[in-house]
């Protein structure tokens, strides 16, 4: 560039200009942030949201208290304990204490159950009110997720 | 019409008027500015509180109404107390002179629409709004903390400054309108067919700059720049106090922009007063135009602020001292010549 | 009149101190005098939290270190537990992996010109940047579940296998970040005051940044060409072709400038990634509970802020005897006051942005 | 295996430069998957450093390791060992130079070299409670001054701190 373009530019402002119309442009253009309580943007499948035990069709539960998952987790987030009912099968859970306040959301847990009882929910608001609420016992864990929106912060509550 | 009504009660009118006028537009410019920077962002903006939003600066003075006014104990009680107060009172009182169109008549009775008119209102003006000045170093230093107190220092020099560009660019308007009454400013411009700012780009262009240094708004910010002075001189300040400092600096905001339309766009005229062709666009009320003209200003400001980053302070002090104050000297000088031989 | 020098305290809670930083500076009115940083806000003990956890179960928690570029950090810790283990990582599995790492390279640089734009007062190129990143951390998130702490690479390879969605989705990304970057670099390329603030400010000469051990951008923008990827390649980095972008001055322009090239070149890195993936597995079969015989073992990455590397040492358990982190940010920030010296109070905040530290590795 | 990690004979070569210049003061040394590494005596620290900055061309410390040898001290008792990473460009040759000190022993800093090691030796200092003679500011970095104990030791507790929650 010449010189003299290059002044000429400088003198008027082509470089502010240029500057001006791509906030304008923007102006103009679709938005990318979304109204929040109304509108919620899907967590993608396999989201890694509040963890949650769940049931087979027959209601069954899945967890046989293995503990598999309270050995792999690196920050202690469990607390099982299992039983086996005089005739039953498979044992049962009867404690499963999981604390939100440890987890880190790494997915040990879900990749190392064998009957696949945990998985992650889609569930992503995770503030609580009291510091008790982020303390989840064995029927909240079946319940996590949707159901359990009372559980923690009321704040952001879908409204639809 | 009674001499009750005519001295008492439009008088009062008036000043009602006046001190509302620029908290509106205040209002307005608060919630035109979040959003459209947002929008700028690709972002939403505040959305909530009214249609699109509206009364999100409401909100805002509620929430700063109560919260609680802390003057930290080394903090000068009396200036701390006193320098919001000056500065939203420099930018208020200017208002005065500020004319909103011509003056209407009711029969025998004329109401103008200004508070007070001078021949020299143009120089009261910027005089008033540099009051505010004192507000911010008193604030600055009365803080006793070591961001404001660089804030303040920042914005005193940065102001100052200013003065001088935007004091020889106004100067060339007194020179071709050959008055420094508002209102006959406008007038002139009315009757000559030309707005000034056609007529003198460069001193209009000279003045938007200065203009836009001496309310400390982006890319000037520097007495308030976040990122470095934390909130400059305002930093020790909240609760209403706080509250006063922002509105002092969107009033004045919409001072300038006042200005802007009345020395280079005409005032309340509408487009091309001089062409017989759109001789239509009177039906529409002066005080609409002079509106909408402010209205673009400020969205100026706005659009500035989405744009561009910050002006370091010695690059913002060689810009004033070695590009701007030459620049509007010479053009002074050439208006005045062309003026003295036409 | 002479003006005292003041001593003012920059953080730990300071607008841009990108978070818990402390400068304790001291200025003659505005000009720096000295500039000392006070570091150990965030400081969790992850080095001695690590000696009591399983090799595996470190994994997640190097996703704390440098939290803008989470995967970064799992890949050089795993490349360094696999070099002591002796683990051959699959062909597919290096391939994801360096798909992976470079997506998150390019996140945490589109962060980068955010923050610093903001430093500068560039608000909107703040919001420019993280809308590009945003679509990253999208395809993290469809990746593996997570968008900021991902925890997408494992001991012996990644997570899961691409699909084809998901690379298909990755090509969109590709062709959305170039758009995005036109627009900052038209609001800040030829900017007059970007460019006042940012041209020879903060420079810093190549011998000088070899001796303060600067590393990453900030040693690339003073000219001198030190690039892990390229320089002892892991990961299968060898098999791709890229320029390793070099700047002049090693000013603040140029850190700005070369990391905007690195974009440009990660864009390249991914796609021919993408395109040669090797079929094969994803990830090589690592015992859950490793126990790895005693050694050491240490590997660098080139990070997105620098080099990276991990000491790791073993002692025939399943735990490690001890695992050093060769953290670039805390490095980095060592030249602040170098670099600072003698320049404006305005200045620190573009310097110290322009280093792009992370307080999370910093302070480990 | 990368070319940069294979057997090159001019490391050999400055090992052997090494240990003809210092000795019976070098401990041990090998060359390994593309890096020299040494044992030294920690008196010849210092010229040692030198000598792999000025004449051998490591210009880069890259880092420095300290490990709490607690269950099996080397040489002669000493509880830790201090590793020093040195990286010379181009041509990316790593060599790791490990001395031995014991508690309450202390070390020659190594920030007249290598300015880069200011940090480190302050992090070493903070977390093992080495002390490095020479150094210009050494403090603790990122614990508290008055913090009491050396984290990063075995001895010291995971939760906690010393003696007791």
């Amino acid at each position: 560039m010449s010189r003299l373009a290059k002044s000429l530019k400088s003198f008027f402002l082509v470089d502010m200009v240029r500057g001006l119309a791509v906030t304008l442009r923007v102006y103009f253009s679709r938005k990318v942030t979304v109204a929040y309580p109304e509108k919620v943007k899907e967590p993608a499948p396999r989201f890694r949201g509040l963890p949650r035990l769940y049931r087979d069709e027959q209601g069954e539960p899945l967890c046989i208290a293995c503990k598999a998952c309270q050995r792999a987790c690196g920050t202690n987030c469990f607390d099982i304990e299992g039983k086996k009912e005089e005739g039953a099968k498979l044992m049962r859970p009867v404690k499963f204490d999981w604390k939100l306040d440890r987890c880190s959301f790494c997915g040990f847990c879900v990749e190392v159950c064998p009957t696949n009882a945990i998985r992650f929910s889609h569930e992503f608001r995770l503030t609580g009110v009291r510091k008790d609420g982020l303390l989840f016992h064995l029927d909240e864990m079946y319940l996590m997720g949707e159901d359990l929106q009372d559980h923690l912060c009321g704040g952001c509550r879908r409204t639809t | 019409m009674t001499p009750f009504v005519a001295d008492v009660l439009i008088p009062v009118g008036k000043i009602v008027a006046v001190i509302l006028y620029p908290m509106i537009m205040v209002v307005v410019m608060i919630w035109l500015e979040r959003r459209v920077v947002a929008l700028m962002q690709g972002r939403l903006g505040p959305n909530r509180v009214g249609f699109q939003g509206v009364l999100q600066p409401v909100a805002d003075a509620v929430k700063l109404f109560f919260k609680e006014d802390i003057i930290q104990r080394q903090a000068d009680r009396f200036l701390f107390n006193i320098s919001p107060v000056l500065v939203m009172f420099s930018s208020l009182l200017a208002f005065c002179f500020i004319p909103l169109g011509e003056p209407l008549r009711f029969g025998t009775y004329t109401l103008t629409l200004w508070i007070a008119e001078s021949p020299v209102g143009l120089l009261i003006v910027l005089g008033l709004s540099t009051i505010s000045v004192f507000g911010v170093i008193f604030g600055g230093w009365a803080s006793n903390s070591k961001y404001p107190l660089m804030g303040a220092l920042r914005s005193v020099i940065q102001i100052l400054s200013y003065e001088i560009p935007t004091g020889l660019t106004v100067l060339t308007v007194a020179f071709v309108a050959r008055s420094m009454d508002l209102v006959e400013i406008v007038r002139r411009q009315e009757s000559s067919g030309v707005w000034y700012g056609f007529l003198m780009p460069v001193s209009f262009v000279v003045f938007w700059i200065s203009a836009v240094a001496e309310t400390n708004r982006a890319p000037f910010d520097l007495p308030e720049a976040e990122s470095e002075l934390v909130a400059g001189y305002h930093t020790e300040y909240s609760g209403m106090k706080f509250a006063y400092f922002y509105m002092a600096e969107y009033a004045h905001m919409v001072l300038v922009s006042s200005l802007v339309v009345i020395l280079f766009f005409g005032g309340w005229l509408p487009p091309f007063p001089g062409v017989t062709a759109l001789r239509f666009l009177h039906a529409v009320p002066g005080f609409v135009w002079y509106l909408v003209k402010i209205m673009f200003f400020l969205y100026l400001y706005v659009w500035i602020r989405a744009t561009f980053p910050r002006y370091r302070f010695d690059s913002l002090i060689r810009l004033v001292w070695k590009w701007l104050i030459p620049l509007s000297l010479a053009n002074f000088l050439i208006v005045a010549l062309v003026r003295y031989l036409l | 009149m002479a003006f005292r020098e003041i001593d003012l305290n920059m953080g730990p809670q300071h607008p841009s101190t990108h978070g818990v930083l402390r400068l304790k500076l001291a200025v003659d009115n505005e000009v720096v005098l000295r500039v000392e940083p006070v570091l150990g806000y965030l400081h969790r003990g992850m080095e001695k939290l690590w000696e009591s956890l399983t090799y595996t179960q470190v994994v997640p928690l190097t996703d704390r270190l440098d939290y803008l570029a989470s995967l970064s950090n799992n890949l050089a810790y795993c490349l360094a537990v696999e070099k002591l283990a002796g683990i051959e990582v699959p062909k597919r599995a290096q391939y994801i992996r360096v798909v992976l790492a470079e997506l998150q390279r390019l996140a945490s640089h589109l962060a980068w010109t955010g923050f610093m734009a903001n430093d500068i007062g560039a608000m909107s190129v703040l919001l420019y940047g993280f809308e590009a990143r945003e679509d990253i951390l999208d395809v993290f998130e469809e990746y593996c579940g997570a968008r900021l702490t991902v925890h997408g690479i494992r001991i012996g390879g990644a997570v899961r296998d691409l699909d084809a969605p998901l690379i298909a989705r990755i090509r969109t990304v590709l062709e959305r970040i170039p758009k995005r970057l036109a627009d900052i670099r038209a609001l800040l390329d030829e900017n007059r005051i970007w460019k006042e603030r940012t041209v020879g400010i903060g420079r810093i000469s190549a011998a000088d940044a070899i001796d303060y051990g600067l590393t990453g951008p900030p040693l690339r923008a003073s000219g001198v060409a030190w690039d892990m990827r390229r320089d002892i390649p892991y990961s299968s980095y060898g098999d791709f072709d890229f320029e390793v972008p070099l700047g002049a001055n090693g000013d603040v322009y140029d850190r700005y400038l070369v990391r905007l090239e690195e974009i440009c070149q990660s864009i390249r890195i991914v796609g021919q990634a993408l395109d040669g993936l090797p079929d094969g597995d994803c990830a090589a079969r690592v015992p859950r509970i490793l126990r790895i015989p005693p050694g050491e073992a240490f590997h660098t990455i080139e990070s997105p802020k620098g080099v990276l590397g991990f000491t790791i040492r073993s002692n025939g358990s399943d735990k490690p005897e001890r695992v050093k982190m060769k953290s670039p940010s805390f490095i980095n920030l060592q030249s602040l006051e170098h670099m600072c010296k003698g320049n404006l109070f305005s200045d620190v905040v573009g310097i110290l942005g322009s280093l792009d530290i992370v307080l999370g590795e910093i302070d480990k | 295996m990368p070319a940069a990690l294979v057997d090159r004979p001019e490391l050999r070569k400055a090992l052997d430069a090494l240990t003809g210049r210092f000795a019976d003061a070098v401990l041990g040394g090998a060359v390994e998957a593309g890096e020299i590494s040494v044992r030294l005596r920690a008196e010849i620290l210092a010229p040692a450093l030198r000598f792999f900055r000025d004449e051998l061309g490591f210009s880069a410390l890259e880092d420095l390791i300290v490990c709490d040898e607690y269950q099996a001290p080397v040489e002669g008792g000493k509880r830790f060992s201090v590793i020093y990473r040195l990286y010379k460009f181009p041509g990316a040759v790593r060599a790791r130079l490990a001395v031995a000190v014991g508690e309450g022993g202390s070390l020659p800093s190594a920030v007249p070299v290598y300015p880069s090691a200011n940090w480190a030796e302050r992090e070493a200092f903070d977390m093992f409670g080495i002390p490095f003679e020479g150094h210009p500011d050494l403090r603790r970095i990122y614990m508290a001054d008055d913090f009491e104990g050396h984290p990063l030791r075995k001895d010291f507790p995971l939760a906690g701190r010393i003696g007791g929650l």
